[in-house]
C-alpha cells in the first residue's frame, strides 16, 4: 500500500490539464542514460496488517524483557506514561523546524522550557534547544573551544565516555586538532601538565561511575586559561555538584534519561549549555523570548546568524535538524519530576548501585575494580569473560551490564554495572544470586 | 477574559489566550512525580562533589502539566492539521502505523549495548533498511550513525576525506552550486575543506564551463543535490560526475530531494559516489517539530572501507556488528536514530518498490499541477519542468505593491496553509519554494492554488492587508530584531514589555 | 479564506474554518485501506441473501481521515485543556496512567468468553475493584455489568423488584425527590414502577413530612442521592432510612455524588441497601465525548442473591464466574465496561485510602472556597455550607438585566472555561450548578471566580454582551429549534442554508 | 499518590479563608452516626511504578496471546492503527456529552458522521449517537415495538445471541411481556404462528452462523403488523443484505468489530438504526446539523424531548451516557474501510470459516452442527466435552471457540468456532492439527 490520494481517475485528469498522457511523461527530460530502463529488485508493496506482522516478528528476535544493568549513558530510569502521551502529540511529532512562529508558538514555547530547565540543571545560564546526542555535543563542545582560544590542543579525561572520544577523535584526525589524553589513577584522572590545551574535558560521573574531582579539573583548565568542558548524568544533577556551580565553562549530556526510552541508542538527545560569555558561540538554535506587532509576549528562533543557513561556510557548526522532539519529552519528564523527583531518583539510583556493589562482592573473584568513590555505575572484575558472563545472565532475564576490556586494557575482565532507582531489591537480589552461579559454572 | 492562560485553565480552543509559562504555573512543593520508596537498607555514602544548589525546575500537578502541553499543542500547525507545501522539506503525511513500529516494546525498551545475540532483530532492521537504501541509490553499503542530513554530509566528507588520504593525495577544495543549502557549505568547511561556488546558468542549473574552469587536480569533490533547490533535474549531471572523476574528486549527493526520483532514476547510476538521505524527508519519518531526523550516508564499493563503523552485517547466518577496515570511525553515540530507521522501514515496506515509484511520481505530478494552476504574479524562476518542488519569484509583485515573499507567506497561514520555503534558494529574488508532496489530494492542491491567487489579488487591491499578515493566528509577527537585541533565552532572565519595543 | 475547510486541507487553528464533512472530501475509489490478500483457495459459495447495495460509505485517503478528525478534536474543549466545572459531572483530571492500563495487550485482546481458567487476571480486577467499592460504599458485593449509572439504576430497581417478589410483596411505588436527576424517574418507569415525587423543604433537602405522609405499604422503595443535587448533604438520611424500612422498602443510592464523601461517610452506615457509582465521575475514569461510563451497583448481603450474574468470585483459590441464586440475570451482553473499571483500580491503587478520602476533603474545599469568592449575583440557593459541588440562581440578575444562567454559562465559554451545568436541578429558578472538582488548583478556581465576577460585572454594564456570547468559540449559539423542525440527522439529508432560518 | 494539586500551603490557605482549621471541619455537619470514626480498611497509596508493577502482574495471569477463533458477537478482526490514534485524541476522550455545542463542535460532527454511516451500513435513514451494546439494544428495540403497536408479546428466534436473548428476559420479567421464543430447524429458525406480537425479532447471521430467510422473518412480521426487528453483524454488511433492503424496522447490532478492540467485552457499543416512522421513538442520543447565529453550519443534540432529563418518568429510555468515544472509533475505521474495505474484510472472513469449516470436518468425529448456509462463523459437533476441548487447545495457543452446549441442549458437544480475515491459512492449518491431536488425546 501507499500514502497517496490519487486516484487513478485524478491522475488521469492531472496529466490530461498538463497535456501528458502518462506519469513516465513526467520524466521525459530525463537523460537516457539516467532515467532507470528497469524495475529496482525492491520488496513488493505489503498490506498494514502483513507489514504489523513483520515488524512483530522482527521483534520477536531480540531477546526480551531483560532486566536491565546496563547504562554508559543510556539508562533504565522509570518514564512515566504522561511524558509519552503529552509528547506524541501529532502537533509536536508532524510539524517543521518552528520557522514560522506565528504556527509554531507550542514547539517555540516548550523548547524555550526545555532551555530554561536544562539551564537549571546545569547550573549556567544558557541552554540550547539539543543536538544530537551526548557524544556529538562532546564534539560541538570541542569546537567551541578550539575556535574560543585559537589553540589546536584538547585534553580528555581517559574517563570521558569512550564513543565521545571516539568521536572527537574522528574529527580531530580530519581537523588536525591533537587530542592528549590524561589517565586514570585508581578511576579518576589524574591531570598531568603539559603543551596549553583549548580545553580540558571530563565526565562527571567518569565512565566508570567515579565521581572527579570538579576543582582539578577545573582549575587544570583555567590555570591554562582553556575551557573547562563536563559531560554530566543529567539523572545525578539533584545529587552532585552542577557543572556551573563547580565553575565549568561549558556542560553536556547525554539526555536520554529525561523523558527518552532507551531505544537501542536512538534518537536520544544532546544537552548542551554554556557560560553566557560563549553565548555567541552556541551551536543549534535558541529560542528566545520576543514581543509580538501587537506587544503580546511570543517565542522565536533568535540569534540566527549563528547559523548554517545564513552564515554558510563561516558557520562554527552544521547542524540544522536536531532532537526537538526528544527535548520536549525531556521538558515534560523534568516538569513532572521537579526539584524533588529528580533529587530522589538520583538518589535511590546511588543508593542501590551501592547496594548491589556489596552484594556482588560477596562473590567469590568478584571485586570493585577501583577504590574512589562512584554514584550509580561501578565497575567490578570478574574470574571469567564478561562477553561469556554477560551470555549466560541473560539466559536468567538479565542485561549485566558492559564489557570494559576493549575500552580499558587495564580491566581485560571488567563490566561495568549500572543501576537505576527501577530496580528492586529483588531484582538485584537475583542478580548477585544469578551471577553467583554464572560464575560458579564457568 | 481572564488573564493570559487563565493560570492554567484557559483554552487556545477560546479565544486563543496566550499560555503562561511552566515557572509561572509553578507552586512551591507541588509535584506530579511519585516514586516507589527506596527497598534497600539506606546508609549515609558521604559522597563528595554533592549538591550545593537545588536546581529550579518547575513544581507542578500533572493535571496542571497535562493541561499546559495540550494547550501548547493547540498552538501549533502541523503537517496532521493541514497541508504544510514547506519547499525542501518534504513535509508529506507520516503514517500512523510507522508510530505504532516506533512504540514496539521490542525496539523502544532496547539498550544500545545489548550483545548482537541477543538484538538480532534489532540489526535486522538495519541491514533490511540497508539493503532497500542502497537499491534506491544506486550505492553499496551504508551507515545510519548519520542523526540527520547535515550530520551525513559531515560524514560523507570526512570519509572523501579518508580516501584522498588513502591515496596520498590532499585536495582543498569543494565545489559547491551557489544554489546549494546553507548545511553543504558548514558541513564542507567542518570538514576541513575549502568551499568553491558555483554558479547557476540560464537554466539554474550548473554552469558547465563554470565547472570544467573550476576543474583541477586540487578538487577533492563536488555537492551536489539533484532535483536541485530550484526543483530542477540537472540533466550535465553524467557530464559533470566525469569531469570531476577525471581529477580523482568524489561526487557527493545531498539526498534532501531524492523524493523526486524514487524507483525513476539512481545517484549511483548518475556518478554520484556518496549519497545522503534525509528519512525524515523522502521515507516519512515524522519532523517532531524540528528533530529527529535519520541522515544514513550510503557509499561505492571503494569507500565502503571508510565509512563509520560498526556496521550491521550478515556474518555466516547472523547479524553482528563489523568494523570497516579503514573506518574513519564514529560519528554517533550508538547507532543513529535507531527508531527513525524502524519508522522508514515500516514505510518502505509498506509501499514497496511499486509504492515508492508512485512516490516520486505522485510528487512530481502535485508540483507540476500546482505550478500550472498558479497566476502570473508568481513568476517561475526558470521556465522549465519541475520536479518534486519549484521556486517562483514574487520580485515582479514586490516591484508593483511592495508586497514581498515572507508577506505573501505570512497570508497564507491566514488562509489554514503552512508557508512555502522563503528567500531559498539564494540565488533567486523574493523566492517562494513550494514543494506540496505526493501525500496531498489533487482537491487540496486545487485550494493551495485558490489560497495563492486570492492573496495575490489581494495584494494588488489592499497590500497592506497582506504586509500586516498573518492575523488569525494565536500571534501576529513577531520582534526578531527586539529577541536578538534583548536574548531572552530561559525564565530567569527579566521577561520584555511592551516599553522594549523600538 | 478559502472555501470552510478547505477541501481538507484548512486548520482551526488558524481562523476556525468549519470541517466538512467525510462525505464532502470522499471521491470514489479514494482509499485508506489495505488487508493481505485472501491466503486460501476463493471460491464461489453462492450464499443466500448477498448484498444488494453497496452501503455509501465515504472513500478517503488515509491522510485526509487523519487531517479531518485531528481538526474536528481541536474544535473541542476537553478536561485536558482546562476547568470544566460541570455540576453533577465530577470532570476531574484523568491520570495518564490510567491510559496506559486500558491500553495493556493482557486485558485490550482479551476476548469475553475466554474461560475463566484463561483469564485469571481479568477475574481479578473485577474482584480487587469490587472490594474496594463495597468498601468505600458499606455494601457487600457488586455487577460491573451496568454500562452507566442509568443502567446501574435499572439494574438496582430490578433488584428492588426481584426482592419484593421473593416476599410476595408488590408495592408500586418508588418515592424520588423534586430534585432528582432525570435518569432517576426514567429508571423507575422503566422498571415497572410508579414514581411519587418527594417535595424538597426550605433547606434545599426532603422534606421529612412529606415523606412520612408518603410513606405506605405501597412504597417499593425510596431513591436519593446523597449529598443531593443541590450539593447538601441530607441530614436526616438515617431516619428517611428508617422510615422506609419500616415498610419494608429499599433505599437506594444514586452514586453520581458519591466524590463528595469518599472516605468520610458510607451509603451503607446510612441506612442505603443499594448503591450504584459512576466510575466516569468518581473514580477519574473518563467522559469520553458522553461515555462509555460504568456504572456498578453494590447491595447489601441480603440482596447479594438476587444480583445479575454472573459474579466473579474466589472459589477455592481461584477466581471463577458465579450465578447468584435468585438472580435477576444478565444485564450487559458481556462483563460490562471492563477497560472502564480497569482503568478506575488502576485510579484507586494509586490513591489508596488517604489518596481516596483526599479527594473528598480536597473537591469539598474547592466547591466551598469557589462558593466563598462568587460575587453577590451568584446567590446560593440554599444557604448551608455545600459538599462538593454548590447550587445558585440568578434569577436576581435576570430580573435586573435580563441575563440568564445560559447567558452566564455561554459568556464562560469566551473566558477559556467549560460551562457549569444549567437549570438543573429543576427547583431552582434559573439554576447554575458548579462543581469544580478536587484536581483543579487554587489558582484555576480563583480564576474561576474571576471569571464569574468578571460577567457578572458585564451583565449589568453591557448585558446584551453576554447576551450574545460566545464570541469567541468555532460557532456562535446553534439554532435548537431549527434542528427540531428540520431533523437533519445523516449526510444523506439535504442540508439546512441560512434561508431556513426564522 | 493521588492527583490533587494542593500543597499543606494551599489547604491551610483555603481552610484559612473558610474561617475553619483541618480538613476534618468540612465535614462537621454530617449526623455523628454517619460520619465514618476511623479510617476504612483500603489499599495504600502507591507511587505510579508500583501500580503499573500491579496491573502488569495482574496481565500476566491471563494467558497471552491465543490465536482467536471466538465470537459471539465479539471477534478479532484487524484494527489499523489509526483508529487508536485519532480516537484518542484527548479533546474526544476527556469532554463530557456535547451539551454546550459551541465548545463540542468535534464530538458532535464527529457523532453526526457516525450516524450516517452506520445509517449507510444498515440501509435505515435513521441511525442514534450509540447505546451500550449490541443485547441492551436489542431490548430497547423491543421497548420500541412494544411502545409502537401497544402489544405485549415478543417473537423471538432461539438464534438470537443468547446474551440478548437473556438481557430481554430479565426486562420482560419485570415489565411482564411475554417473550414467546421460535425454534431452529436445522440451524434457521422456523417461525409457527401464534398470538401477535409486538415485534418478530431475529439475529443475521444468528448466534450459530447461519444465515436466516431474511423475507421469512419480515413477512412473520409485518403479516402481523408487527415491527421487524434484526440483529446484525456490521463486518458482513458488506457481502448480505442490509436490514433495510430486506425490509426491517429496526436494526441493531454489536458494534464491537468496527473501531474497537475485543476488551474482555467492554466498553463496545450498540449500533441502532430505524425505519423512518419510528425516529420520535429512537432512544439515546441524536446530533442533527442546524446554524449558529451567524448562519454557519453548526451540529447539536436534537430532538431531545424524548430524552429522560426533559420526559423524565415518561421517557422511553432512560440512557444518559452512552458510548460515544467508541462510537467515534467505528466512524474512524468505516472511514477506512471505506464500502470497498468492508466488502473485502467480509468475504474474506467468509471464505476463510468456509475453508477452516472444511478442514475441521476432515478430522474424525468432527462434523458441521447444520446443513444450512452460514456465513463467518459456524457449530461443530465434537466427539468430546468442548470445555476440555477448549482447555487442550489453549495449551497449544489457540482459543477454540465458545461451547454451545448450556444454550442448545441439542448442542451437547457442539462448539460455535468463528474466523476473521485476520486469521492466515497457517492459523487455520495450525488450528486443525492441534484439534486432530487433542481429540486423539482425549
Ligand atoms: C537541500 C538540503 N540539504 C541538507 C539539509 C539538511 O538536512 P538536516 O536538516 O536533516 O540536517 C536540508 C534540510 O533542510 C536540505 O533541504
Ligand atoms: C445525579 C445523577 N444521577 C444519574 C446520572 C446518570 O448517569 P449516567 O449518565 O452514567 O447514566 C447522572 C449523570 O449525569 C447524574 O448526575
Amino acid at each position: 500500500m501507499d500514502f497517496t490520494p490519487h486516484t487513478d481517475a485524478d491522475v488521469a485528469r492531472m496529466l490530461g490539464a498538463l497535456g501528458l498522457a502518462e506519469s513516465a511523461d513526467l520524466f521525459r527530460h530525463l537523460p537516457a542514460g539516467v532515467a532507470l530502463a528497469h524495475e529496482l529488485a525492491l520488496p513488493v508493496p505489503m498490506a498494514e496488517l502483513d507489514v504489523m506482522r513483520h515488524i512483530d516478528e522482527l521483534g520477536a528476535r531480540n531477546t526480551a524483557g531483560l532486566c536491565c544493568f546496563a547504562g554508559g549513558g543510556i539508562y533504565d530510569h522509570f518514564l512515566p506514561p504522561v511524558v509519552r502521551s503529552l509528547t506524541l502529540r501529532p502537533e509536536f511529532v508532524t510539524s517543521y523546524t518552528p520557522y514560522q512562529a506565528e504556527v509554531a508558538q507550542g514547539v517555540l514555547q516548550a523548547l524555550f522550557e526545555y532551555q530554561s530547565m536544562v539551564a537549571a540543571l546545569m547550573g549556567l545560564p544558557v541552554a540550547n534547544a539539543s543536538l544530537y546526542d551526548g557524544p556529538t555535543s562532546g564534539l560541538e563542545a570541542v569546537n567551541i573551544a578550539v575556535a574560543h582560544t585559537g589553540r589546536h590542543i584538547v585534553w580528555l579525561s581517559r574517563g570521558v565516555r569512550p564513543h565521545t572520544r571516539q568521536i572527537v577523535g574522528t574529527f580531530a584526525r580530519a581537523r588536525g586538532l591533537e587530542v592528549v589524553e590524561h589517565p586514570l589513577v585508581d578511576g579518576r584522572t589524574s591531570w598531568t601538565d603539559g603543551p596549553e590545551p583549548a580545553a580540558v574535558v571530563f565526565s562527571q560521573p567518569n565512565h566508570l561511575g567515579i565521581i572527579e574531582d570538579y576543582d582539578a579539573a577545573v582549575t587544570a583548565a583555567h590555570g591554562r586559561a582553556a575551557l573547562a568542558i563536563v559531560e554530566a548524568d543529567p539523572m545525578l544533577l539533584g545529587v552532585l555538584r552542577r557543572p556551573g556551580d563547580a565553575g565549568c565553562d561549558i556542560a553536556f549530556a547525554e539526555g536520554q534519561p529525561l523523558g527518552n526510552p532507551m531505544s537501542f541508542g536512538g534518537p536520544v538527545l544532546g544537552m548542551f549549555a554554556v557560560a553566557s560569555g560563549l553565548l555567541r558561540r552556541v551551536p543549534g538554535r535558541l529560542v528566545g523570548e520576543t514581543l509580538d506587532r501587537d506587544g503580546r509576549k511570543a517565542y522565536t528562533l533568535t540569534l540566527r546568524t549563528r547559523e548554517q543557513d545564513i552564515r554558510r561556510d563561516k558557520a562554527a557548526s552544521n547542524i540544522c535538524t536536531n532532537q526537538t522532539l526528544n527535548a520536549i519529552a525531556a521538558a515534560v519528564h523534568l516538569a513532572w519530576l521537579g526539584p524533588d523527583g529528580l533529587a530522589e531518583a538520583g538518589r535511590q539510583s546511588v543508593q542501590k548501585a551501592h547496594h548491589l556493589a556489596d552484594l556482588l562482592c560477596t562473590i567469590p573473584g568478584v571485586a570493585l575494580a577501583h577504590g574512589a568513590a562512584f554514584a550509580r555505575e561501578f565497575a567490578i572484575t570478574l574470574p571469567a569473560d564478561p562477553v561469556d558472563v554477560i551470555a549466560a545472565m541473560a539466559q536468567r532475564g538479565y542485561l549485566a551490564g558492559i564489557p570494559l576490556g576493549d575500552d580499558h586494557p587495564d580491566l581485560p575482565n571488567g563490566l561495568l554495572v549500572a543501576v537505576t532507582e527501577k530496580r528492586t531489591a529483588a531484582d538485584m537480589t537475583g542478580y548477585a544470586a544469578s551471577l553467583a552461579e554464572v560464575l560458579h559454572d564457568v | 477574559m481572564s488573564e493570559p492562560g487563565g493560570r492554567a485553565c484557559s483554552s487556545p480552543l477560546v479565544g486563543g489566550a496566550a499560555e503562561p509559562t511552566l515557572m509561572e504555573i509553578s507552586a512551591p512543593g507541588r509535584r506530579a512525580w511519585s516514586l516507589p520508596t527506596l527497598d534497600v537498607p539506606e546508609r549515609d555514602l558521604g559522597l563528595p562533589e554533592s549538591a550545593t544548589h537545588r536546581p529550579e525546575l518547575p513544581e507542578v500537578a500533572e493535571r496542571d502539566l497535562v493541561a499546559h502541553f495540550t494547550r501548547l499543542a493547540q498552538r501549533n500547525f502541523a503537517v496532521d492539521l493541514g497541508s504544510y507545501p514547506l519547499g525542501s522539506c518534504t513535509m508529506k503525511y507520516n503514517p500512523k502505523v510507522c508510530d505504532w513500529a516506533a512504540e514496539h516494546p521490542a525496539f523502544r525498551n532496547l539498550h544500545p549495548d545489548t550483545p548482537a545475540t541477543l538484538s538480532q532483530g534489532a540489526l535486522a532492521v538495519l541491514v533490511e533498511t540497508e539493503e532497500i537504501l542502497c537499491t534506491l541509490t544506486g550505492m553499496t553499503r551504508a551507515t545510519f550513525q548519520p542523526a540527520a542530513g547535515a550530520a551525513g554530509e559531515l560524514t560523507g566528507l570526512l570519509v572523501m576525506r579518508a580516501y584522498h588520504d588513502s591515496r596520498g593525495r590532499h585536495p582543498s577544495t569543494v565545489l559547491i552550486p551557489d544554489s546549494a543549502h546553507g548545511t553543504n557549505p558548514a558541513s564542507v568547511t567542518l570538514a576541513g575543506y575549502r568551499v568553491r561556488h558555483l554558479p547557476s546558468d540560464s537554466r539554474g542549473m550548473v554552469d558547465l564551463d563554470a565547472l570544467r574552469a573550476a576543474i583541477d587536480d586540487d578538487v577533492a569533490g563536488l555537492m551536489l543535490t539533484n532535483p536541485n533547490t530550484l526543483g530542477l533535474f540537472e540533466t550535465d549531471i553524467v557530464e559533470m560526475a566525469r569531469l570531476v572523476h577525471a581529477v580523482d574528486g568524489l561526487v557527493y549527493y545531498d539526498g534532501a530531494n531524492l523524493n523526486a526520483i524514487l524507483g525513476v532514476a539512481r545517484p549511483g547510476d548518475m556518478g554520484f559516489d556518496i549519497v545522503h538521505s534525509n528519512l525524515h524527508k523522502t521515507f516519512a519519518t515524522p519532523h517532531g517539530g524540528g528533530g529527529p531526523g535519520s541522515g544514513p550516508v550510503a557509499v561505492v564499493e571503494r569507500l565502503v572501507e571508510f565509512l563509520p563503523g560498526p556496521l550491521a552485517t550478515l556474518v555466516d547466518g547472523g547479524y553482528d556488528w563489523v568494523m570497516p577496515r579503514r573506518s574513519i570511525g564514529r560519528v554517533h553515540g550508538n547507532h543513529g536514530n535507531f527508531l527513525v530507521v524502524l519508522r522508514a522501514l515500516t514505510y518502505m515496506r509498506a509501499l514497496g518498490g511499486a509504492g515508492l515509484r508512485h512516490v516520486a511520481e505522485r510528487s512530481v505530478l502535485n508540483a507540476r499541477y500546482l505550478q500550472s494552476l498558479l497566476p502570473e504574479e508568481y513568476a517561475l524562476a526558470y521556465p522549465a519542468p519541475c520536479m518534486h518542488e519549484f521556486v517562483v519569484s514574487v520580485a515582479g509583485l514586490k516591484r508593483a505593491t511592495g508586497v514581498r515573499a515572507m508577506d505573501v507567506a505570512k497570508a497564507l497561514l491566514d488562509h489554514g496553509f503552512h508557508a512555502p520555503t522563503v528567500y531559498f534558494p539564494l540565488v533567486v529574488e523574493e523566492a517562494l519554494m513550494i514543494e506540496p508532496t505526493e501525500t496531498e489530494s489533487p482537491e487540496t492542491v486545487e485550494a493551495l492554488a485558490a489560497a495563492f491567487a486570492a492573496i495575490g489579488a489581494q495584494a494588488v487591491a489592499d497590500p497592506e492587508a497582506v504586509q500586516s499578515a498573518p492575523h488569525t493566528t494565536p500571534i501576529s509577527r513577531p520582534d526578531d530584531a527586539l529577541a536578538a537585541r534583548h536574548p531572552v533565552l530561559t525564565w530567569t532572565t527579566p521577561t520584555l514589555d511592551p516599553g522594549d519595543l523600538p
